[in-house]
């Protein structure tokens, strides 16, 4: 739980800090091209890191970050036969590595998405306020955020969050022949984690889209 | 491998994590410094090497660029979606989705994607070369790695993260296309005119300028994790999960001060 | 086998490349202004640039013909190449050559909002169509921006006139209220009588649409005329309630004939010369005098029954929403 | 008739499209030592794998304490793994536990040995002269403290088959002997059935009982000393050094 969540925090700031300045200066700056005033950017703003950019970049940076860090541990414990001594010994390795960093991953998912989308927004306003001179108030407004955005993206983070564990980990159970062996396994779980997260993100949304939410 | 001390104070942690991230910065551009003096005394160039790398930096992330690419453009039309519903601007949508692919989530997610896929793996590989001394091995031989190895690394991932980019933004545009009509019920064409009615040239120019900073970035990244590599398979893997975090964070920061620069 | 698998990679590289530089060119051209057809400019002189953003669309009739090429802030110099005029702003459109001949000398050029976003773009009334075409080049003047802003404090200047004037003709306001009250009763009575005579009555109906025509002269007199009753019925929402669940029914029935409803404001501000307002009440006494004879043109009240619904529904809406009138949806 | 702990009958395995077991006929004997002997890459790493259930043969089939072994049925599955232990070629300790954590491992998985898990560990690493060790990190020990680790964790719950791969590979003279000595005492106190693959040759002689020789993917000879003195086939001659 520590080694995925507290780890990861700085990284997550770090890169959602960005994300949310990127987005409020392009949102500003493309709005700035055809509206008379900025008062939509805050909310919508809000909205979409919400929904959409929140669970999907946390996941991403998760997928990562600890796809990543759980592929190259199954992977090392896979080439050094570590795995097959507890199949031996009777220790189911999915139980014992898997199930543990499955729960611990759902969990920090959510922590790091509300962490996320609160170091985003923060720095969004920053940029927001600063740069464009938007009213701190008209800034920050959930007016573009419903309840159903936030229940589509817990919905989103428990699923990105299952996912990645088990695409590393499986990654990592199967990879062979020594430290190039894991270096394979590592890249493959982070390629596959991201498109996974990015495919689902893409299923969820048509079919919350479709069905109105 | 000398394992740092544990300390368990808030501000040990913090220090130390700055600490680290100013050498690792530091070592990074003293070997970006390397590279660049390698890259002016071109007789080290090697022809087979760079047509590989190229090979496998390029043709061979292809496909996974592709499909990231579609689904992502598919995703920026759902995400618009939602306003136009609320709005009802269908016309919206080309510009909101082509704006976003070309500018911003395009670069940044094709970079990320190629950045797991190449960075990780170049790690990887340049990693077992250490672990297994067959860098020291070409220094034996009288060969400078760094102008035998990895600049043809950093120019393939330059020329290739920006020739995928071009070719993913279209993908991007043509998920979008699909998803328009299949998830939105909005006919492609409105979604097109969008596109070619908002005047996104400078966005995408500043897509691809992005494309060859991110390439660069994570040629950096992945090649200096790669060359760090101590302790076996266990450290190999290390060092592709750090090389894939400092990818990311430098595909975030290049690309808002490319943003802020560019407008 | 190597040099085999060599020259397999680099077909491959190549390929990827070529079509990667294909794509690139490609977009370039489509998505830049490179477009086949020859551009033409003209300049566009107006009062305030209402935030008009370069590269807006540029639209007759709602197809967009080109973009702004350029915003110029000249505030009040003087274009001494045309006249000495004073220019507070000149737009620079840039538009497709096709699209020139379409634009006449007496198209009226203004700033419109788009969408809900309020995405401002210019609009071109391309003008009669015998008057000579648009040259290249050519500075036109520009009508004042439609916006929110601007026709609510129309609206005001409206109120207050309207209200001087129903001072000043209090007598005539009372008799065409009479004449409205009894004209409602009666259509009621007859609808509710004598349904075998609403279908005769609808017969009538061009009858009425053509001595209206006559009476009324053309198009833009009627559209005077509506207008004028909108913002009368608007102010007399205070003091004179009678007057206001009756007015709207004439109001809607000859707002069929209102073309642009927007430009209604700037109509209304010219209907209000007291001299055409007195002749507008003349032909509103007139009329109603007529339809309460019940001559057979109360048909045009009563086209069918559905107008007759919507007319009740209309009317009720309008007694809670008076301000309907003066902002046209 | 005599008893056997395990029996790999006529089993076939083959792994990237390449036979890498060929016909193995393999029988264990109970309660004896067994040698598993053989040049590098013929295949003994994978027999004992085999023998430890984690290979499944693409043909034939394992028998282990007189029953067939089902690799689709995880409950016997379980049952028969928890009477067998391995030490792995490169150890597989687990470098997230410390060196009692690891011995003690094998005794969490099973619900009857779950009593008193630190007094066998500690006379699991007393026996292998690691006493006092317990809190250790695993990479804070020498290599052949890390073997006996393992030989210590792969024999705590005292199973009846255990299996060691390459148990003095890399170490000094000293230390193989310290081992092979361990091995034996283990095998003398429980009377399980043991087998070693080493190319120790010297001293899987004086340990050993039956000895099995591994040429390319085939067991080509099964049986004692000096039945394999009385063999014909060079190879077994050259390998078992007689």
């Amino acid at each position: 739980m520590y080694s995925i969540g507290n780890q990861s925090l700085v990284f997550i700031a770090l890169t959602l800090a960005f994300l949310g300045l990127i987005l409020v200066y392009q949102a500003s700056y493309q709005a700035l091209k055809v509206l008379p005033d900025l008062t939509p950017v805050g909310p919508v703003f809000i909205g979409t890191m919400v929904r959409v950019f929140g669970p999907t970049v946390v996941a991403l940076m998760l997928a990562t970050r600890v796809g990543a860090g759980i592929a190259a541990e199954t992977g090392s414990m896979t080439v050094t036969d570590q795995i097959e001594a507890m199949k031996v010994t009777n220790a189911d390795p999915v139980e014992y590595l898997v199930v543990p960093r499955f729960i611990a991953s759902i969990i920090m998912m959510i922590v790091l998405w509300v962490f996320g989308v609160l170091v985003a927004v923060a720095a969004g306003t920053l940029i927001g306020t600063l740069r464009f001179g938007i009213q701190l108030r008209t800034f920050l407004s959930l007016s573009g955020t419903t309840m159903s955005d936030v229940w589509v993206a817990l919905f989103k983070c428990v699923i990105f969050g299952a996912a990645i564990p088990i695409l590393a980990a499986d990654s990592g159970f199967k990879a062979t022949g020594g430290s190039e062996g894991v270096g394979w396994a590592t890249t493959k779980a982070v390629v596959h984690s991201l498109f996974t997260v990015i495919l689902l993100d893409f299923l969820i949304s048509s079919i919350a889209y479709r069905f109105g939410w | 491998m000398s394992k740092p001390v544990e300390t368990d104070s808030f501000l040990g942690n913090f220090g130390r994590t700055f600490i680290t991230a100013f050498q690792t910065v530091g070592a990074m551009t003293l070997l970006q410094l390397r590279i660049f003096r390698s890259l002016l005394a071109i007789k080290n160039f090697d022809y087979d090497e760079s047509v590989t790398q190229l090979f496998k930096i390029g043709v061979r992330s292809l496909p996974v660029v592709i499909a990231t690419a579609a689904f992502v453009g598919a995703l920026m039309v759902v995400a618009s979606g939602n306003f136009v519903r609320a709005t009802g601007a269908t016309t919206l949508i080309g510009w909101a989705a082509g704006t976003a692919v070309f500018s911003e989530v395009g670069p940044i997610l094709i970079g990320l994607m190629f950045s797991g896929r190449v960075g990780a793996n170049n790690t990887a590989e340049l990693g077992t070369m250490v672990v297994t001394n067959q860098i020291d091995a070409l220094r034996v031989l009288g060969i400078n790695p760094i102008g035998y190895l990895i600049v043809p690394r950093f120019m393939a991932m330059i020329v290739m993260l920006f020739f995928l980019t071009a070719i993913g933004d279209l993908f991007a545009l043509t998920g979008g296309a699909i998803t328009c009509r299949a998830v939105l019920g909005i006919d492609m064409r409105i979604y097109w005119q969008g596109i070619l009615d908002s005047n996104l040239l400078s966005e995408f120019i500043m897509g691809l300028v992005k494309a060859i900073f991110f390439g660069g970035a994570i040629a950096i990244v992945s090649c200096h994790w790669g060359l760090q590599v101590t302790g076996g398979a266990r450290g190999v893997g290390r060092a592709v999960n750090d090389s894939v975090v400092t990818s990311a964070i430098a595909i975030f920061m290049v690309n808002f001060f490319i943003t802020v620069l560019w407008t | 086998m190597a040099d085999e698998q060599m020259r397999r990679m680099e077909i491959k590289v190549g390929a990827l490349i070529l079509f990667a530089a294909l794509l690139l060119v490609f977009a370039i051209l489509l998505l830049g202004d490179y477009s086949c057809s020859e551009s033409s400019y003209i300049s566009v002189d107006f009062q305030t640039s209402s935030d008009l953003k370069v590269g807006a669309p540029v639209k007759i009739s709602g197809v967009t013909v080109g973009k702004v090429n350029k915003v110029e802030l000249w505030a009040g110099r003087r274009d001494a190449a045309n006249g000495n005029k004073v220019v507070q702003v000149r737009v620079i459109l840039k538009l497709k050559s096709e699209s020139l001949p379409l634009i006449h000398e007496d198209a009226i050029f203004r700033i419109s909002t788009l969408g809900i976003l309020g995405e401002k773009y210019v609009e071109i009334s391309p003008g009669t169509y015998e008057k000579p075409s648009a040259t290249d080049g050519q500075v036109f003047d520009g009508a004042a921006a439609m916006n929110i802003d601007e026709v609510g404090q129309s609206a005001g200047v409206i109120i207050e006139q309207v209200s001087t004037l129903l001072a000043k003709n209090e007598q005539t306001i009372q008799d065409t209220i009479k004449g409205l009250g009894q004209l409602v009763d009666r259509a009621d009575r007859v609808i509710e009588d004598n349904q075998e005579d609403v279908r005769e009555l609808v017969a009538n109906l061009k009858q009425l649409s053509a001595s209206m025509n006559v009476a009324i002269g053309d198009g833009k007199q009627i559209n005077e005329t509506i207008t004028s009753l909108k913002s009368l019925s608007g102010s007399i929402d205070r003091g004179l309630q009678p007057l206001v669940s009756r007015l709207p029914e004439i109001a809607n029935n000859l707002d069929e004939t209102l073309t642009e409803g927007k430009s209604f404001v700037g109509e209304a501000r010219d209907a209000l010369k007291k001299s055409e307002v007195a002749k507008l009440f003349e032909d509103i006494r007139g009329l109603t005098a007529s339809l309460a004879d019940g001559k057979g043109t109360l048909g045009a009240l009563l086209k069918d029954r559905e107008i007759y619904d919507d007319l009740i529904a209309l009317m009720k809406d309008l007694k809670r929403h008076p301000w309907k009138l003066l902002l046209k949806d | 008739m005599l008893q056997y702990a395990a029996q790999i009958l006529d089993a076939s395995l083959t792994l990237n499209d390449s036979l890498v077991l060929d016909q193995v006929f393999l029988q264990l004997e109970s309660g004896r030592i067994h040698a598993l002997v053989g040049a590098g890459g013929s295949g003994k790493t994978l027999l004992l794998r085999m023998l430890a259930t984690l290979l499944q043969p693409s043909k034939g089939e394992l028998h282990l304490f007189k029953k067939a072994i089902n690799f689709r049925d995880l409950k016997s599955l379980r049952q028969v793994r928890s009477n067998i232990g391995v030490q792995f070629q490169n150890l597989a300790l687990f470098d997230f536990l410390t060196v009692g954590q690891n011995v003690g491992f094998p005794l969490e998985q099973d619900s009857e040995l779950t009593k008193d898990i630190s007094i066998q560990v500690k006379t699991a690493l007393d026996s292998v002269g690691l006493d006092g060790r317990q809190e250790h990190a695993i990479s804070a020990l020498s290599g052949g403290m890390q073997r006996r680790v393992a030989i210590a964790r792969a024999a705590v719950a005292k199973p009846k088959l255990l299996l060691f791969d390459d148990p003095s590979g890399g170490l000094d003279p000293v230390t193989t002997s310290r081992i092979f000595e361990l091995i034996r005492t283990i095998q003398e106190e429980n009377d399980n059935t043991v087998v070693i693959a080493s190319h120790d040759i010297d001293r899987l002689v004086k340990l050993c009982h039956i000895f099995h020789v591994v040429d390319h993917g085939k067991v080509i000879f099964s049986g004692t000393l000096s039945e394999a003195r009385q063999s014909t086939d060079d190879r077994v001659k050259v390998f078992l050094d007689v």
